[in-house]
């Protein structure tokens, strides 16, 4: 009951490794859709030990309306980027939410009635880019082309505007790959 | 840091090590037999980067392997300064 | 220096202890750890008698791994807690692990009593410059003008030399080295632990995850490049002028002298009570 | 307009620049250490100063000597560094001076889990240090929060003279929302008030009809002393119980005489409501989404969002609970705010919703309270 | 027969003696500085060993230490000294270490009044230091009792592997009383169990039927590790909610289901009491002189004195005070054990009396209480 | 040395404040408050401009009579409090006054990170060997095998070398002189308050209440006398072998060097954000 | 009401300034009253800033009963040897007390309805012993040999258990001094 | 320490100097008048003891008294050492 839809809420779960850049994806979509689309948004971590640690999980709640409870109840969406990530909150998507993966990095993926989408993220953001470190904006291309959680305008603003100088070009490189990439998965389904 | 829980999981004792010189037995060959411990090992280099010899090499994906066994010195560099004790020379007598 | 035969480090960790250890891909911390165990090996220590405490930090998380009596006190404290313990139990040997931030920032006033009190023990402080475990903040080793995250534009606070403030307060025994110098490490961690009386090793390492990375001073390999291109010995630090020193850190025994140890006085307060009684 | 999608402590940054903070002192601690490295950047560039002191003993110790030499000044650290600042905390209280201590709490007890949420330090910002004195305690739960209260303990915190804690916790803090930055000219701050005597006329604590006597900078021409043992009007120490007396009875004055300035809080719906949930912090958004959810189904729950959480705002739970048959109080702690509110409106009627593990409360939890499962 | 006339603070030292205390470390500060100094004298003498160290921070620290090795152990402080003891209440309570802690509460808050007594730490013995944890205060009232609660205050906390609190004040701390010095060799001691299992099935944090582990003293072949942090049964830090919640549960767990145990107090005809006087510590002494008076002139009061403070005592209060119209709470702060007597019995039944000037609450202020005045 | 002509003390001294002052007939605090308002007087500071912070103990009391900014905080913490101040309002002199417990033993860390950062005042430390205020409890001074309440076998902790540690930390100027010695502390302490960085006069003086008594060292007289007779001069110490220097009083300039001040540096810190800006 | 004689308690106060051992004389009279007469007896004390001060005042409460409040509520006894302990506590002895005082310290006493006894103790104990630290011994002879708070039994061991060795006898004669002045002053009215 | 009840009440200028030297004219005279300050000086005697020509004494009561005037010498020991400021030397022209 309580993540009923008598509340409009969007909640996405990005969950991987330290150094995956989860945290910050979490950071540039949670711009997007508060500050380039307009709506309200919240992001929330966890982390490891003290500094900075293993297992690393952002959250993203976007809205219309107010937000209240800032933490994933039921994800619409769940991004995981490791195995661990993925056994500890496949379990949380609403049904019909969607579960993405870098099929690489993740073998089993213990859920049903949702939709499960593997690609091999990383290795896409070293084609795409040569750099492994886009591997959180190819993520957020893939999420934000299947879910529409902000618009592709919003999410592609957030990029730029979070991409060190001078490696603009390469970031968007990224995201575009990720939307294809998307758009090739709906296109199939 | 990398406190990850999937390394909460592992044992203390390295498990499986993955990769092991061989101890050749030429007669001007080696005078240690490096091993270093897969598991346990993080992938810094440093152990590759100071080998004075060097035996040691990075493989694709960045970890040390025993490249060229038959140099080793036995001078212990690897094994007194790997972070994480998880390379290991024994003398060969 | 060639090991006779190979150490068997694993003798000495924790065999219910979750590995790889919680520290960055070729932290120096770990190097320090090799160290200290080689050195209470070449002693031969009864495991049971040793006792490893420690502070706050990414260096304190090192007893957690050796099979030894460990304590994992609060930030800056560990010297406070390890000299009730050694009072109390006087056939341990205790040896104290810090940071530099732990040791020298909240942890400073225990460090300078426990050196003028001289008991029985061994305090090792990696000094890497800089907080390591709360992300980068400046420490009150790190160098002039160098960056940390609360030192945007350069640090403006002169560095503690602290083997020099620690004779001055009256250590036993203080040496430094370099986590390059691992096998001069093992010999300085052997000579203060057998050292009847405070002993302090200051172990410079770094923290390229922090400092490096804010820094620019490239990542592990390099920065432990720099420590043996930057260090000398003490004759070769003789050679130096004032300023050509300064930019160095000079490794080695800066100070070993014989003075009475304060649990042996403390013998003299129960002969003197019991006469008393 | 400036929209920024920022963290709390950041917010909190912000705010106490916004407010004239122009000294930080303190100690880097998980999770609060985002408010020292903004300060650390951004102080110096509104001509303020940054220093990381020795610990948060020392921190604290700065801060009330920096305000003593006439900045707006402030330190912000979490669960430990609070527990060493205790003793300080009492030394503002008894010479009154004005400074902000922002606690961003994380799971205890001891070095606990640094960086995880709680809210375990309710009661430690009464009573943490030895003695009776007065504090102030504020609690956002949003994100325009930790900068509005922020500024609100600067504000306070000169008005009455007393150390101001903004007792946030590692949810709010760390949590990244929606945030139009003011421009800070029109941010209202209360400043020092201008001392209307000549040196041998003024007294610094004395018995001024607002009760708070105006302060004076060190370095202004007022030469007085400031001492944490009881002291008359000229801040000599004293043990005369007729000048004791007095000023126990008037720094607690201050703030009781004063509680409608000092008290905030929100209502949602309380008017009509049998069950009442009372909360602050971030247990307010888990709260809030409980009762949105359960209005949804018609049931008759408010809600009482705490900003001032010391004082207790005793009345305003007292009236807004009146006709509820059940109080719903959850917290990331094992009850203590709880133990005000049952005071307040009887053990029988409250129930708890409790977590300490790090985690938030869920909504799901106070929906079962609610419901009475 | 040995009988001395001798203040509280003696008498807490010749407890700790008694009890097997063997371990002082601490740092002077008035009114506590008898304790020390009888056990810097008398520790040796026996045994034990006596150090002053550099602070309260390390005072506390070291007393840990020398527990871990396996010496009874306890420092002695006051306000500000307990100030700064709180980071290491919550280390020890964290690690279960036990340890006793005495306060010798004096005029708050800050230096205050440092010759003068007050009950002002009642609180911040229980909430002062961040996190959720238990503790257990015993609050002596006369010198007899600052013996013997010494003695239990050592008991319980090997018993329960806790810090405890004795918090006493500055009148009972420097009171002289007639006192017969008993043969330590009849006084109960709990000393630290043996551990029945080898070292590799040693947990130091099991989850025992007791809840309660056994505590092996570093030295003793037991090589385990401690620390401030979450942790699991072998002691090793941990994140994980299923290792957390336990050990949160299990502490305390292990205070409530001993309460019969560990709660103690005193009662002075409260059967047919409509007026029930609620107290401890020095205003006992006022509130039973006041209450014989009043029974002199056949009024229906009743005493409870208070000797357990923490955990609070509620069922006692809560049976005592059924009957009563009024409970009258006189203390020497400005109303701190009120708060938890009016949660229990009301706020409407609760009449406070209270003096925070470092006097004594007179009996008189307690009759005209009584008598509604 | 005789004065020009003779000060006005009660111009430094507060009007409306109680007399004669709370310390025992004779202590030797007294004497150290006199050299100080000298010092502030030949340098000729205005009153506005000075203020004066101390700790808690007797010497902690000294403020409180002196017509400045004056500010007596909590045990061990004046440095702390006074780094905050003099930061806020750089032109204030700010000079510190503590007891040797207040300094060294819980303050110990507040005046190694003072004397490290270098921060442009003066701290003065009374020395009187023991915990004056609380009674004569052993303090980080306090000489081995002395007597004090809570040492009553005699003290078996080494005493704390308080300039030796200052100059190892980093103050720019560190001297010690007795109270015996007053004009001489007038001239140190005139060149603290002058030093542009960070500065410690160590002056030596006498509990005679408590420590003169547990210790049988006779009254006021006698203990001013014994410092007469038992302190040197720097160059006469050099005349002493090992063993005997140990038990005089050395006095003189320990140290006194240019340094860059902590707040002259952070003036790059400023000019380094507005430029970033 | 709350002295009532309800409750068995005798109260007297020493006050004085530091230095004129007023609170040892009260340890000495509690000693006296609970070890030597076997009755019950309180002591407390008050002094000044931290360690030992000016101003400073004992109170011994003696009882056949329990002894509750053990502080002073009503004296039956004050000793007062400065000026300003006399200003401070002459106005809290109960009707019919004593009051007693160093007459060469004190001039004016401001109570009624008490008994006013004026002696030149100090100098009655120079002259007993040549020791002005005697004067507290005199003083606790004067006290007890007008109100016989405790039995002069008592308080002569008391005296003696608390004398420095050696300095006994000078003690007992300072303590003679005191039950001699007050003998006469018994025998006067 | 005293800090006494009744020495609160004092006021801070030191009220009725005690005992002033007087200042004779005579050539070979004093260099200094002495002032002792009567309410101020606890008696401590360290004046007495040090002052290298012997011009003060202690009375009866162990308070300092101006003796021998003529001998002073200007040397201001007793006024740099009280530790009361209740001494003052000025020079005579
Ligand atoms: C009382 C207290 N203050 C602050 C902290 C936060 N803290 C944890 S580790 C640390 C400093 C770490 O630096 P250092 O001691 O140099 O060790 P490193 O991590 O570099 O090994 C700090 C400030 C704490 N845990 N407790
Ligand atoms: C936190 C704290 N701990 C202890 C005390 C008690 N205390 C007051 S003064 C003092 C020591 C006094 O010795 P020192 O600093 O040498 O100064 P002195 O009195 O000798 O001038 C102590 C321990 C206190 N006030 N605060
Ligand atoms: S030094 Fe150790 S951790 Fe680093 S790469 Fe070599 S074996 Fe691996
Ligand atoms: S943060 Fe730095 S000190 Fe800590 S483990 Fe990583 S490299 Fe080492
Ligand atoms: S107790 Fe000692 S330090 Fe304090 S005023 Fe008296 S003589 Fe001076
Ligand atoms: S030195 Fe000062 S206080 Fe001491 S006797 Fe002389 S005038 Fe009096």
């Amino acid at each position: 009951m309580s993540n009923n839809k008598s509340i409009d809420r969007t909640e996405i779960r990005l969950a991987g490794e330290g150094g995956q850049g989860m945290i910050l994806a979490g950071i540039i979509l949670g711009e997007a859709a508060a500050i380039y689309d307009s709506k309200n948004a919240t992001q929330t971590q966890s982390y490891g030990p003290e500094a900075r640690g293993g297992a690393s999980r952002a959250e993203v709640v976007i809205s219309n309306g107010e937000i209240d409870h800032p933490e994933v109840i039921n994800a619409d969406a769940l991004v995981a980027l490791s195995q661990e990530a993925c056994d500890k909150y496949a379990g949380n998507v609403r049904r019909d939410g969607w579960i993405i993966v870098d099929d690489e990095k993740v073998g089993r993926v213990l859920a049903s009635h949702v939709k499960i989408v593997r690609f091999p993220i990383m290795r896409m953001a070293v084609e795409a880019t040569g750099k492994a470190i886009t591997t959180n904006v190819v993520a957020l291309g893939v999420l934000v082309g299947l879910t529409n959680a902000v618009s592709r305008e919003a999410i592609e603003k957030a990029v730029v505007k979070r991409a060190p100088k001078g490696t603009e070009e390469m970031n968007m490189k990224a995201l575009a790959a990720g939307f294809e990439a998307a758009q090739d998965y709906i296109g199939r389904g | 840091m990398t406190e990850t829980g999937s390394a909460e999981n592992q044992a203390a004792q390295p498990v499986a090590p993955g990769t092991v010189s061989e101890t050749p037995a030429k007669k001007k060959g080696p005078r240690g037999k490096v091993t270093v411990f897969g598991t346990w090992c993080k992938g810094c280099g440093i152990c590759v980067a100071f080998c004075p010899t060097g035996v040691l090499s990075l493989d694709e994906n960045g970890h040390p392997y025993v490249e060229f066994a038959e140099k080793c010195s036995a001078c212990h560099w690897c094994d007194t300064h790997c972070p994480d004790l998880a390379i290991i020379v024994e003398p060969i007598e | 220096m060639a090991h006779e035969e190979p150490i068997n480090y694993y003798e000495y960790l924790r065999p219910n202890k979750k590995y790889p250890n919680v520290w960055c891909s070729g932290c120096g911390i770990g190097v320090v750890m090799g160290s200290l165990i080689r050195a209470i090996d070449r002693i031969g220590l009864d495991k049971n008698d040793v006792a490893v405490v420690s502070g706050i930090g990414c260096t304190g998380r090192m007893p957690v791994y050796m099979d030894f009596n460990t304590m994992h006190t609060t930030h800056g404290r560990a010297l406070a807690f390890a000299t009730g313990l050694k009072i109390s139990r006087p056939k341990l040997h205790v040896i104290v692990v810090m940071g530099d931030g732990d040791a020298m920032a909240i942890g400073g006033n225990h460090f300078l009593h426990a050196c003028r009190r001289n008991i029985d023990m061994t305090a090792i402080v990696v000094n890497n410059w800089i907080y390591g475990m709360t992300g980068g903040q400046y420490s009150p080793t790190t160098p002039l003008n160098a960056r940390a995250t609360t030192a945007p534009y350069g640090n403006v606070e002169q560095a503690m030399p602290i083997c020099e403030v620690a004779a001055a307060a009256g250590a036993s025994y203080v040496a430094r080295t370099t986590v390059y110098h691992a096998t001069e490490m093992d010999k300085f961690l052997e000579a203060a632990i057998r050292k009847h009386g405070f002993s302090v090793v200051e172990t410079v390492s770094y923290c390229h995850t922090t400092f490096g990375r804010l820094n620019k001073r490239g990542g592990v390999v390099d920065m432990m490049r720099w420590l043996k291109d930057n260090s000398v010995g003490q004759i070769a630090a003789q050679k130096l002028d004032e300023e050509e020193k300064a930019a160095k850190i000079v490794r080695g025994v800066v100070c070993d002298v014989e003075k009475p140890e304060y649990l042996d006085l403390y013998q003299q307060v129960i002969d003197r009570a019991m006469e008393a009684k | 307009m400036d929209i920024r999608f920022i963290q709390g402590n950041d917010a909190i940054a912000w705010g106490a620049l916004a407010a004239g903070c122009r000294f930080f002192g303190g100690y880097p601690i998980t999770p609060s250490t985002e408010v020292a490295e903004l300060m650390a950047r951004e102080l110096p560039r509104h001509g303020g100063k940054f220093i990381q002191m020795e610990d948060e003993i020392a921190s604290l110790a700065a801060v009330i000597g920096a305000s003593v030499g006439g900045l707006k000044s402030m330190t912000a650290t979490s669960g430990p560094g609070f527990s060493l600042m205790q003793e300080h905390i009492g030394y503002a209280a008894m010479t009154e001076v004005p400074c902000v201590i922002v606690n961003v709490q994380r799971l205890g007890p001891s070095t606990g889990q640094p960086t995880a949420a709680s809210q375990g330090d309710v009661m430690q910002a009464r009573w943490g240090t030895h003695g009776d004195h007065p504090i102030i305690a504020l609690c956002p739960y949003t994100v325009k929060q930790c900068f509005d209260l922020t500024v609100a303990a600067f504000n306070m915190s000169e008005k009455y003279r007393t150390p101001v804690i903004l007792l946030t916790d590692e949810v709010i803090g760390h949590m990244r929302e929606k945030f139009e930055m003011p421009d800070f000219a029109t941010v209202e701050r209360v400043e020092r008030p201008h001392i209307p005597v000549p040196h041998e006329w003024y007294r610094p604590y004395g018995d001024t009809p607002s009760d708070v006597p105006p302060m004076a900078n060190f370095g202004d021409g007022y030469r007085y002393h400031i001492t944490g043992l009881f002291h008359d009007d000229k801040g000599y120490p004293t043990q005369r119980l007729d000048e004791v007396d007095p000023w126990i009875d008037r720094v607690h004055r201050k703030i009781e005489r004063n509680l409608e300035d000092i008290l905030l809080w929100d209502e949602d719906e309380v008017e009509d409501a049998n069950t009442v949930v009372v909360t602050y912090g971030a247990s307010v958004r888990s709260a809030r989404h409980a009762v949105k959810l359960a209005r949804a189904h018609r049931a008759k729950v408010g809600l009482i969002a705490i900003k001032t959480i010391w004082p207790f705002p005793v009345e305003a739970v007292e009236r807004a609970t009146a006709h509820a048959r059940r109080v719903v109080v959850p917290e990331m702690n094992l009850g203590q705010l709880a133990l005000e509110v049952e005071r307040v409106v009887g053990r029988r009627k409250v129930t708890r919703v409790n977590i300490a593990n790090g985690e938030m409360v869920t909504p799901q939890m106070i929906l079962d309270a609610i419901e009475g499962k």
